[in-house]
């Protein structure tokens, strides 16, 4: 009885100092990981607040963290805010950007890809009666196929995610495979106006992804609704 | 601080309860191997990386001592000079390797320095 | 997700082999013979199933203590001692059981497949019925590869081979091969 | 006593990828680019250097029947270390290698080299061993890496080298990983049979 407790208190020795050294290196990495996660979040924000031609939409962009938080419009206490039978999410917090008459929304949300969660930043931008899709970053697809749905994150395929008008988003939102047409690269406003994101022609033999991004973006339009902004 | 005190309970439980429970199922749950089997696998890595085609170190010992695997074939240990262990231990005849095993006391650590001697 | 979906993703859609490239090794050294190649894979179902399992529960303590950063030591170290203990255990208490699948336990702490699946769930915020369907069903379609895998080895032994390609630079072709017909399964719609 | 000897030989006598066939999850499945395939590959040479400095140090203290716990503790707490610092230091490559830098905890080639080697050597010697195999791990990875990167995408570490009419991405794919290994292990093979047959005349 005696040796098997003094093999168990070896074995518990190099735990400890295991156990010692990566938590006293974790405590001082912390700081560092997240800074490195919430730059990384913000530098989404930041892109989903410019326009197609790289211009900001507005003036005042958060920088720091107490500037982004002043900004949160809906949050709640688990990491979810909206699901639905899908499992495409809203996540916590959604934030909502108030200048000249304009409302930008900003939330992450994701949908269920080839391997898991594809995650994205998206805005909204609400003035008067009108409500538009401006623009798409999407932050995690480490789970998706390298060349093929890992081309989500190219930016002529996020460029066809982006400027869908208030006509496209009523209709759900499809990829061109599933709605069954095809446009041309001159119709792509036509297109976007249907609801129809036309990617046949930039990111052959992907579907999973792309509809993965569409569900997303579909359960941000719904979440929207329910709230009332559109 | 409360993680670092958190981490060391959880760990240090986990260590204590592991090592305590591994020494004493080893030790309850013997088998009684054939000396060369015990002692080829002895000389073996034991990384059962599987490499060798066999599944893990105990069947290249076993298949080994059997004749079916040749003695480099253990791809970690061939630089470790697993081969010459091996074939060092196939020129012992059983008798001898018997004797050798009473003589210290089934040691096999032991029998394999003697063996190398 | 639906279990369904679940099932089938990690079975065909998402296959350990060859589309994550987990257990790889295993995936290598045991394809010689088909009668390993079983044996393995039934090895390997029974203890990823456990080991997702036990690593859920784990990780549901290592949450509320606010350890998640620990989880790769935890899981790893639980892992092994539990393959160790099987493996003793099976041994003593029934020999011809360690004969069919017993020898094929103590490769099995260093295969990736298995902490790989532990990892997956907690990564997927699976719950305990969708983390064991995952495990199962991840398994599942380890073994299926591997007893392929080594079905088309075993009748690729006979064949004139390029001296240069003998081994497993042949195996790595043909595993590329079977890859890509798996890639036909990306595009089901679940 | 150090042996420089020890340093050299897993470059290419002992390389772990072409010649030791281990660690085969991680060498297919990062190399999608130059870039991951580097990465990674410090990463396994930084875990590897430190755990067998550790267990070359720790050597005598380990009771046989819990040598393996141990050897795991040890390396999974250097991998958590490594996973954290480049979390907190190198976000993008720490998102793309994702699930597989804690995977290196389970990598042959560590435990190998700490049962194989460091359980048995000084630490001096131990550490030109890891040293030499975690380099020649490196290399192959970037190797493969590049190939991959060049003929699937036409790029080498984000450059561009090739037109678009050349791509083919099945060497991006999963199929090609395999494929793109397969022929490099096929070239090597040939080269050490040529050796061979000449060493014969």
């Amino acid at each position: 009885m005696k040796n098997y407790i003094k093999i168990g208190l070896i074995l518990m020795t190099f735990t400890l100092i295991s156990a010692f050294v990566v938590a006293f290196i974790y405590t001082a990495v912390k700081p560092y990981i997240d800074n490195a996660e919430f730059n990384s979040k913000l530098k989404a924000i930041k892109t989903v607040l410019k326009d197609n031609n790289d211009n900001y939409l507005i003036k005042n962009i958060p920088e720091n963290s107490q500037q982004l938080s002043a900004l949160v419009w809906k949050s709640s206490e688990n990491d979810v805010l909206y699901t639905d039978s899908t499992n495409a999410k809203v996540y916590s917090p959604v934030y909502k950007i108030e200048e000249n008459g304009k409302n930008i929304y900003i939330m992450t949300v994701s949908g269920i890809g080839f391997g898991g969660d594809v995650k994205s930043v998206v805005s909204f931008v609400s003035q008067e009666n009108d409500i538009y899709l401006n623009k798409i970053e999407v932050i995690d697809y480490s789970q998706e196929t390298p060349g093929l749905g890992a081309r989500i994150v190219e930016s002529a395929v996020k460029a066809r995610f982006s400027d869908i008008p208030k006509s496209g988003l009523e209709k759900t939102i499809k990829v061109n495979k599933d709605a069954g047409v095809t446009y041309s690269k001159d119709n792509l406003d036509q297109a976007k106006a249907n609801g129809v994101i036309q990617l046949t022609d930039i990111m052959t033999g992907a579907t999973i992804t792309p509809r993965g991004t569409v569900k997303s973006l579909n359960i941000a339009v719904e979440f929207l609704k329910k709230e009332g902004v559109m | 601080m409360t993680i670092i005190i958190n981490a060391l309970i959880l760990m240090g439980v986990l260590g204590l309860i592991s090592g305590t429970f591994l020494a004493f199922a080893a030790k309850k749950f013997e088998v009684k191997e054939d000396i060369r089997v015990a002692v080829a696998e002895k000389m073996l890595p034991g990384v059962n990386c599987g490499a060798c085609g066999f599944p893990g170190c105990p069947a290249f010992a076993k298949a080994y001592v059997k004749g079916e695997a040749k003695n480099d074939g253990c791809l970690p240990g061939r630089r470790a000079g697993v081969p010459d262990k091996l074939k060092k231990l196939s020129e012992i005849k059983d008798d001898d390797l018997n004797a050798m095993g009473e003589k210290l006391g089934g040691d096999i650590q032991k029998i394999i320095e003697e063996i190398m001697k | 997700m639906g279990l369904f979906a679940i099932f089938v993703s990690a079975i065909l859609v998402n296959n350990f082999i060859f589309s994550r490239f987990l257990g790889i090794c295993p995936f290598l050294g045991v394809s010689k013979k088909i009668d390993s190649a079983t044996g393995m894979s039934l090895a390997v179902i029974f203890v990823m199933t456990m080991a997702g399992t036990i690593s859920w529960m784990l990780n549901q303590l290592l949450a509320v203590m606010g350890l998640e950063f620990l989880k790769t030591i935890v899981f790893i170290l639980v892992i092994a001692v539990l393959v160790q203990f099987v493996e003793f255990f099976i041994k003593k208490t029934s020999p011809s059981l360690y004969e069919a699948l017993g020898i094929y336990l103590p490769l099995i702490t260093t295969n990736c497949a298995v902490l790989g699946v532990a990892l997956l769930n907690v990564q997927n915020n699976y719950n305990i019925v969708q983390a064991i369907v995952n495990s199962f069903a991840s398994a599942l379609g380890f073994g299926m590869a591997l007893v392929i895998f080594a079905a088309i080895r075993e009748r690729m032994d006979n064949n004139d081979i390029p001296a240069p390609f003998k081994g497993t630079a042949i195996a790595l072709i043909t595993a590329g091969l079977l890859s890509m017909a798996f890639m036909g399964f990306s595009g089901l719609k679940i | 006593m150090a042996d420089i000897k020890n340093l050299t030989n897993g470059f290419i006598k002992q390389n772990p990828t072409f010649v030791q066939v281990l660690g085969m999850c991680p060498t297919l499945a990062v190399t999608t680019s130059a870039e991951n395939a580097l990465g990674m590959g410090l990463a396994v040479l930084a875990v590897l250097v430190m755990s067998n400095i550790a267990i070359s140090l720790i050597r005598k203290l380990v009771p046989d029947n819990i040598r393996i716990p141990v050897y795991i503790v040890v390396i999974a707490s250097f991998v958590t270390v490594i996973d954290l610092l480049m979390h907190g230091f190198t976000y993008d490559l720490w998102k793309t290698l994702g699930l597989f830098i804690p995977l290196i905890v389970v990598n042959c080639i560590i435990l190998g080299r700490a049962e194989a080697f460091a359980s048995k050597n000084g630490v001096l010697d131990s550490i030109f061993d890891a040293l030499g195999m975690g380099l020649g791990f490196t290399g192959s990875l970037l190797l493969l890496g590049s190939i991959r990167e060049i003929l699937g995408n036409g790029t080498i570490f984000g450059l561009k080298v090739m037109s678009e009419t050349f791509k083919m991405y099945l060497f991006i794919l999963p199929p090609g990983a395999f494929i793109a290994l397969g022929l490099l292990l096929a070239f090597f093979n040939s080269l050490t049979l040529k050796k061979q047959k000449k060493g014969g005349k």
